[in-house]
């Protein structure tokens, strides 16, 4: 009947809110083949995670409730097949990685443990287990592979998690990989490796791929069909090259419209006195040097960006900066006072002038409260911002400003999508009206349209209230379009550091030439010109 | 959703339809076993309030020749259903009676205790090592400390009183509160919300009360739930000392503990009480752990949409 | 079973074992006459008074002076033997600042001079004049010359067993010993344990663990064919402090007697066998006055003396602490609050007051709080020694420790009673309880109590008025 | 880890000394061991003797000053009450209680554990109303009723059990049955609400999508997040039962420290109180160490 290796048939997915009911997937139907990679474009919310769920059979049930539909693999309706039938299949036939690698790592194992886990609740025997482990962790581009299956998720960096569930969701070789946004946190060369790796195993096994990413390059490097999602429901479907050339959907036809780095670059504009100037920021962990002495100034109105190596320091950097992390040498002059000398609670007037999105919405967001006491927790914080009784309407505006509803208030963050959440994180850092921002890899989990919004609405701000980014991605594209300044980061000191149109246009450091060349473009085409080019190199 | 951003009228947040009251009882009514459990508790509270205005009379009056009346015999009337004690005084009257007293000393104590230690707890895992470090051997102190010898240093030092014994009880269960709360708050300080309230420059009472205790609150009143139970039956063991509640003053704890001799021959002199201690401490603790449920936003749907669960 | 061994369950843990506190019901019901003896002993199952023991007679040389001849033969369960020179040291021993021995408190006032005559005759000279000294001699355990005048706790002593094995807290052990001077015992071996709960106690002989509990609770002697009621010598009753109004008014103390329902208690929160009291000892007491009258049960009289009282300005409403002790006997919280009942009912405002024994020692003796106000003080008092003089100097005396009257007719009546012998004695001993009970209504006397005591089958014992505080192996048989 | 316990050590000391002087100052306020050790009819000079010889006549203060320089030499005092050393009779009870203790906790902690957790996991099923209301019921009800209807059931009508005392492993069934109930009511309530948050967690759906089989995603993953609070108050719950268990010790003739300590405040026996204290208390003090250290095993986040 089916020859494909998963099939997905009118599945519909709901949930049950306190506020109604969530249609979060809908007739949704798709299929992978062996050794295919199928991308799945949409925007956020639109049900991408979810349906992954279903397949997995991770969705709670209740409040969820599978509607209707079926899920074909090997023949067989996995929503028909009992829990420990499904058990037999996950992990080992069909693998998944998380979007929020964070919260999905067990925080009280190490993650050599929690990786080498798979394998042996499979049988395979412990030593073998830890071995190949180790095996994993090295391929993923780990550093001190074997140290670090000794230590804890809290202890490594965004892109380093994600890689440790990349390596975990490999361990068995599975049939099918689902990878919910594999490569958000990560920079370009080490994505470039990491997908390198996704296509050996690809071609070794014949593994079916499907993919959730919203970064068109990658789309364009991997992909060999796409399926275009909106609101729940399937917008558009077909081959990579042909949906990027051809849309028919409007709402795909924004999607690649709204593909970022075609904008104009920025000289710089610092004027003035600094708002920020950090010199000389250095932080050990234990033996371990993440910072080596780093400095950076940002001056009023200006987006300063930190890209660079996963795991390089650039969220070290900025936890020092809001004292979340005590730096062991430094200093950080804000307003001609020390920032690192001041008491926590000297700090505490200036911390309503910074804000910070963390890279990991999901935990910065209290899961006991909704998202309207989420937000408004800044001016109940600080009273002067917003009086009382405009609380709701200045909520309902940030929201949509970000792209929510206004409904959405009332939700609980556990609710949301990532792409959702990361928002809400934005939003409330807007609620304070602070003079400087950080973002924190702010929009990796946003589709590139709602990108382009939050991107303008955030240049915007800049432009009209005078507020300071700071922005760490690793999405090259959005940094040349936003930033005024770029800082590069490797092994915890800055490589490279100028103005966009300096770094982009006349790198001088090698890593910084090799990250702009490992970046991706989103056309089908020009990727597989690339990537034949390089076969070639590499042949050579 | 795009959509809505562009039609660029300003947004509203519609008012919340239900008061979260409303929602509560909706919620309440939902869980039968937690339903049962808030009448039973109404009920003692109404028993407590006007047992002693209705029923105080018929509870202190004694016959010594009905002495150890059996329950269940309509003969004597209604109040002795249960029977009567050693002097003869209806059981149920007595019960409705002492509610007032056990009330009194079982919520005093148990919110007093619950209150400091877990308040205590909190500053010992929030606020700087040596702070932290000081309360913790504070805690480890009246952990040894047997309580029995404090009641006897309070009985002679201080006047015996009502008062007295509650903070008697009240300083012995201090530490695990406080222990407990402590242990929560070094775990749930490390996670991000909090971190993100801290950048958003809250202040340590904010993070602490608004962050941290809802997470560790759950657990605390479940202890303290458990709590009631003993320190009703603790109370009757002062009560030996001379401290606290004396007759003809009643508790059930004091009825239970005067029961004992009879256990064997007379039952339900200890019985009935015995059981009113077990079917409050059982409501509070079913209310808690329905609580638990409403206050925790990822497992509110169990009340939500109708007694389903996921088993 | 056929074993000749025999278990007994007491109510209180055994923290020492010296054979000179043996006057403590728990050490003494191990040691007394079991381990240790007395030169002479109280006759509990017949009349015959005072009898010899280790003293083979005794008699009086002159008014100050007693002289004992002492049994030959007998040895130590050491193997030392016994003469006149243990007699002495054991005297010295008691009194010695050493240690605090209880007994000594039995010869409180009185200067005794032991004199060795030879090795078996031993005088003793006293002074005032003690005409009971042979009786105080049943009290006083004699010891091996070479025992330390500190607390030992290896016992030693003339009697049928000798300690064995003591594991405190757990178990003592007592074996029959085969060089014992007297007639050999029945039971061979005897393990001592102890239960604080009664329920348990009753249990462990139900179910033949034990053999013997001497004292279990009213509640749990529910079988005729185990459990046997026996007079404890222990006198319950409420001093009334004579001194604070309006307790001062003998009206109210009338009213007070006439208020109780004594009747009421009896088979109820008391046991059947309980008798209804004149006096603070029990009448097996020498001079116990057969004549005085139980006060009769009638409210009304009393409510008549309250008013006449009050009208006459004593301060009859207010309020009067009833002070008891938790865990007195069983079921005292019970038994105070139906008296306060009783004296609600006849309009006196009374409140109880239940407290631990160190509490209550300070309101039962002197010196008496400053501010305590009227007070009536519920006790128990244990006379099983056959005279009285071991009881009225310290409840009714002036300067008595637990007095709560001052009346100099009383304070001579004692002192004449106590230097007397004889007729004379028992005489002055009824007069004075007649005067206390009738004329001065120095308190409430309620009742003579009861304990029981569960007997396996098995066994043949007949608890006494003694067994509160001894409890001889020798006296156990089997069936 | 080595800093911890050092340091630990140092303020443990202090926490020591502080209770030495509070239960010395304090007990004495509570009255005169002479009333209570000297029968009721005692003349004043035996008063007086006794007083003497156990040197309350000194001022408090020399008292005290005695009192720790016997200390420095590890010599307790003397009970009086029993006339030998307080610091052995301490030390007996407190084998017996401490035995009492390891074994009730272990019990408990397994069976709370174990049972607490699969009640989570099913939340609102029957298996978890089941299990919490017989824990419940029996964590409020009166202790002695467990013990007495205990023996009578088992120790008189079925005859299985000794009523009480010590001798046989026998013996110990019904004391560790009864001291069993309430902390195992307590303990499996903490962990029944514990687990109830964690099992929500997302790395559970990290497990599952793993293939991890229910067993392992309750026991492994979930339960070592849920057991900080299990932990703490595990070490409430012990520290209830070093410090004695008084109503099993009195029903059962148990010879352990909790009757021990209750009858010498009674009495006022001073130096076994102290021993006892101090004995009970450095149990106590080393298993909140214990616990403290076991935090840093179980969460590698925290940090003290
Ligand atoms: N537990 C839940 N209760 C209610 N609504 C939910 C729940 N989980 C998800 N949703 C909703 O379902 C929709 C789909 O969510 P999903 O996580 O699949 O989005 P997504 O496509 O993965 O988005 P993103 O790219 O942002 O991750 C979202 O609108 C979200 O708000
Ligand atoms: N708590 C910690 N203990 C030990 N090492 C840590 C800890 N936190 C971070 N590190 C290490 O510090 C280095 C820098 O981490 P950081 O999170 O700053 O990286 P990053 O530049 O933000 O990387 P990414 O882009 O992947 O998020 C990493 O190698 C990480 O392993
Ligand atoms: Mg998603
Ligand atoms: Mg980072």
């Amino acid at each position: 009947m089916t020859d494909h290796l998963l099939e997905v048939r009118n599945l519909s997915v709901r949930f049950h809110t306190a506020a109604g009911i969530v249609d979060a997937v809908r007739n949704v139907s798709w299929h992978l083949d062996r050794g295919e990679t199928l991308a799945i474009l949409g925007e956020s919310g639109s049900g991408k995670s979810v349906s992954a769920s279903a397949i997995m059979n991770l969705i709670d049930i209740p409040p969820g409730e599978i509607t209707s539909g079926e899920i074909l693999f090997d023949g067989n309706d996995l929503l028909q097949q009992t829990a420990e039938e499904r058990r037999q299949v996950n992990g080992k036939r069909i693998a998944m990685i998380f979007q929020d690698p964070l919260s999905h790592l067990n925080p009280v194992y190490p993650v050599g443990w929690q990786i080498a886990e798979t394998m042996r609740v499979h049988g395979k025997d412990p030593a073998e287990a830890n071995a190949r482990a180790l095996d994993l962790v090295r391929r993923v581009g780990l550093p001190n592979p074997q140290q670090a299956l000794e230590k804890y998720p809290h202890q490594f960096s965004g892109g380093q998690r994600q890689r440790i569930m990349i390596a975990m969701a490999l361990a068995l070789k599975p049939d099918i990989l689902i990878a919910d946004e594999p490569t958000t946190a990560l920079d370009v060369t080490v994505q470039a490796e990491v997908l390198a790796l996704l296509e050996e195993l690809q071609a070794e096994t014949g593994m079916g791929l499907l993919l959730i990413t919203h970064d068109l390059g990658v789309v364009a490097e991997t992909a060999d069909r796409v399926v275009v999602m909106n609101r729940g429901e399937i917008v558009e479907t077909g081959p990579a090259s042909e949906v990027y050339h051809n849309p028919r959907d409007p709402y795909t036809r924004r999607l690649i419209a709204a593909a970022p780095g075609k904008g104009e670059m920025r000289d710089g504009n610092s004027q003035g006195k600094p708002l920020l100037e950090m010199k000389g920021v250095e932080k050990a962990f234990g033996s371990f040097q993440a910072l080596k002495g780093v400095d950076l100034t940002v001056f009023p109105g200006e987006t300063v960006a930190i890209v660079g190596e996963s795991g390089s320091g650039k969220s070290t950097l900025v936890k020092t900066l809001v004292r979340l992390i005590e730096p062991t040498a430094g200093q950080a002059t804000w307003n001609g006072r020390d920032l690192f000398a001041m008491s926590l609670k000297e700090m505490r007037p200036v911390r309503r002038d910074i804000q910070m999105v963390f890279q990991d919405p999901t935990q910065s967001l209290n899961p006991r409260m909704t998202i309207f006491e989420v937000i408004s927790e800044a001016w109940r914080i600080h009273k002067d911002v917003v009086p009382r009784a405009q609380w709701r309407t200045r909520v309902a505006e940030l929201l949509t400003q970000v792209g929510l509803l206004p409904d959405h208030a009332r939700r609980y963050p556990h609710q949301f999508s990532g792409g959702q959440r990361q928002r809400i994180a934005i939003a409330r850092a807007l609620a304070l009206e602070p003079k400087l921002i950080v973002c924190d890899e702010a929009v990796s989990a946003l589709d590139v349209s709602i990108q382009a919004q939050v991107i303008a609405l955030l240049d915007r701000l800049r432009r009209d209230l005078g507020i300071a980014f700071i922005f760490i991605a690793h999405d090259l594209p959005v940094v040349r379009d936003f930033a005024d300044h770029v800082l590069v980061m490797q092994s915890g000191a800055v490589v490279e550091k100028g103005t966009t149109r300096e770094i982009f246009e006349n790198p001088k450091s090698l890593y910084t030439k090799t990250l702009l060349a490992s970046g991706l473009d989103p056309d089908p085409e020009v990727q597989a010109k690339r990537r034949a080019e390089r076969k070639e190199l590499v042949d050579a | 959703m795009t959509e809505t951003v562009e039609s660029s009228q300003t947004p509203v947040l519609a008012e919340d339809e239900k008061n979260p009251v409303a929602r509560l009882l909706g919620m309440l009514w939902r869980d039968k076993f937690a339903l049962c459990a808030a009448l039973f508790i109404l009920l003692m509270v109404l028993c407590a309030v006007f047992g002693p205005l209705l029923l105080g009379d018929a509870a202190s009056h004694q016959n010594l020749r009905g002495r150890n009346a059996p329950p269940f015999s309509w003969s004597n009337g209604w109040l002795f259903i249960l029977g009567a004690d050693a002097l003869g005084r209806p059981l149920l009257a007595r019960i409705v009676v002492a509610a007032q007293n056990t009330m009194m000393v079982a919520s005093g104590a148990v919110a007093c205790s619950m209150i400091i230690g877990t308040a205590l707890g909190m500053i010992a895992g929030y606020a700087s090592r040596r702070v932290g470090e000081a309360i913790m051997r504070l805690a480890d102190v009246i952990m040894s400390f047997p309580s029995l010898l404090l009641a006897v240093i309070v009985l002679y030092v201080f006047a015996p009183s009502v008062g007295n014994l509650i903070v008697v009880l009240a300083i012995t269960r201090i530490p695990v509160y406080l222990r407990t709360s402590r242990a929560e708050v070094l775990e749930v300080r490390e996670r991000m919300f909090v971190q993100a309230a801290q950048v958003m420059g809250a202040s340590t009472g904010r993070i602490v009360f608004c962050h941290i205790l809802p997470v560790i609150m759950p657990t605390i009143v479940t202890i303290a739930t458990l709590d009631f139970a003993f320190v009703m039956l603790a109370e009757s063991s002062l009560s030996f000392l001379g401290i606290g509640i004396q007759s003809p003053e009643i508790t059930w704890g004091l009825m239970v503990s005067q029961g004992r001799s009879y256990l064997v021959h007379a039952w339900w002199l200890s019985f009935w009480p015995g059981l009113a201690i077990i079917l409050t401490t059982l409501s509070l603790n079913l209310l808690s752990n329905w609580l638990r449920i409403a206050l925790d936003p990822v497992q509110r749907w169990r009340l939500e949409i109708g007694g389903k669960s996921n088993d | 079973k056929d074993s000749k061994d025999v278990t007994i369950v007491l109510s209180e843990n055994v923290d020492m074992l010296d054979p000179c506190m043996s006057t403590r019901s728990n050490i003494g019901r191990v040691i007394l006459e079991n381990i240790s003896e007395t030169l002479t002993e109280l006759d509990v199952r017949g009349d015959k008074g005072v009898m010899p023991r280790l003293a083979k007679s005794w008699e009086e040389v002159n008014d100050t002076t007693w002289r004992f001849h002492l049994r030959e033969g007998v040895k130590f369960s050491d193997g030392s033997a016994f003469d006149a020179q243990d007699v002495k040291h054991s005297f010295e021993r008691t009194f010695s600042d050493k240690n605090s021995c209880e007994v000594s408190r039995y010869f409180g006032g009185i200067k005794v001079t032991p004199k060795i005559i030879d090795e078996h005759t031993i005088d003793f000279t006293t002074d005032p004049a003690q005409p009971i000294l042979p009786l105080m001699m049943s009290l006083l355990t004699i010891v091996p010359s070479d025992t330390p005048m500190e607390f030992t706790r290896n016992p030693v002593g003339t009697g049928p067993y000798k300690l064995t094995e003591w594991k405190p807290g757990q178990q003592i052990v007592l074996t029959r010993r085969d060089d014992y001077w007297g007639k050999k015992p029945a039971v061979e071996q005897a393990t001592y344990v102890s239960r604080e709960d009664s329920t348990v106690r009753a249990a462990m002989v139900a179910k033949g663990e034990a053999d013997i509990a001497p004292l279990i609770a009213m509640q749990d002697a529910t079988d005729p064919k185990m459990d046997i009621a026996y007079p404890n010598s222990e006198t319950f009753y409420l001093r009334i402090d004579n001194a604070m109004a309006p307790l001062n008014d003998k009206r109210v103390r009338e009213a007070l007697n006439l208020a109780v329902d004594r009747d009421a208690f009896i088979g109820t929160l008391l046991p059947k066998g309980v008798q209804k009291a004149t006096a603070i000892v029990p009448p097996t007491t020498l001079g116990w006055n057969p004549d005085i009258k139980v006060p009769a049960y009638d409210p009304d009289k009393a409510k008549k003396l309250l008013a006449e009282a009050k009208a006459d300005g004593v301060p009859v409403d207010t309020q009067i602490t009833l002070v008891g002790r938790t865990d007195n006997f069983p079921n005292v919280t019970e038994v105070l609050e139906a008296l306060r009942a009783m004296y609600e009912d006849v309009g006196l405002n009374v409140k109880l007051k239940m407290y631990e024994v160190a509490e209550f020692e300070n309101n039962y003796s002197k010196p008496y709080p400053e501010n305590r106000g009227p007070q009536l003080v519920a006790a128990q008092h244990d006379n099983g020694r056959g005279d009285p003089v071991f009881s009225m100097y310290f409840k009714y005396d002036s300067k008595g420790r637990q007095s709560g009257i001052s009346d100099p007719h009383v304070d001579d009546l004692i002192a004449r009673a106590t230097a007397a012998t004889g007729d004379e004695r028992k005489k002055l001993w009824s007069e004075l309880f007649a005067y206390l009970h009738d004329d001065v209504v120095a308190d409430v006397l309620l009742f003579h109590m009861v304990g029981f005591a569960r007997v396996n089958p098995r066994i043949d014992f007949t608890p006494t008025i003694a067994t509160n505080s001894q409890l001889q192996l020798s006296e156990i048989g089997f069936k | 880890m080595s800093r911890l316990f050092r340091q630990r050590a140092v303020t443990s000391l202090f926490s020591l000394l502080g209770l030495i002087v509070l239960v010395f100052f304090l007990s004495r306020l509570t009255g005169d061991p002479t009333s209570l050790f000297l029968p009721i009819d005692a003349t004043d000079a035996m008063r007086e003797n006794f007083r003497e010889l156990h040197g309350l006549n000194d001022p408090l203060l020399l008292q005290f000053w005695h009192y720790i320089v016997d200390l420095t030499h590890l010599d307790f005092g003397e009970s009086i009450r029993k006339a030998r050393p307080a610091i052995d009779v301490v030390i007996e009870a407190f084998g017996w209680t401490f035995q009492l203790a390891i074994m009730t906790m272990a019990l408990v902690a397994f069976c709370a554990i174990v049972l607490g957790s699969i009640a989570a996991f099913r939340v609102g099923g029957k298996f978890d109303r089941l299990v919490s209301l017989v824990s419940l019921i029996g964590a409020s009800a009166p202790d002695f009723w467990i013990a007495i209807v205990a023996i009578v059931i088992f120790s008189i009508n079925i005859g299985w059990l000794p009523t009480s005392g010590t001798g046989s492993i026998a013996h110990w069934i019904l004391p560790i049955a009864v001291l069993f109930i309430r902390p195992f009511g307590l303990i499996l309530q903490v962990v029944r609400g514990s687990m109830i948050s964690a099992l929500g967690s997302a790395y559970v759906k990290t497990a599952k999508a793993k293939g991890v089989k229910n067993t392992p995603i309750i026991f492994v993953h979930t339960l070592r997040n849920a057991m900080l609070p299990v932990i703490t108050v595990m070490g409430d719950q012990a520290a209830a039962l070093l410090n004695g268990a008084v109503v099993v010790e009195t029903i059962f003739g148990f010879p352990g420290v909790g009757k021990l300590m209750i009858d010498s405040i009674l009495q006022r026996d001073f130096n076994v109180i102290l021993a006892a204290i101090m004995v009970t208390a450095l149990a106590i003090f080393i298993m909140n160490l214990l616990i403290d250290v076991a935090y840093l095993f179980l969460d590698p986040r925290i940090r003290y």
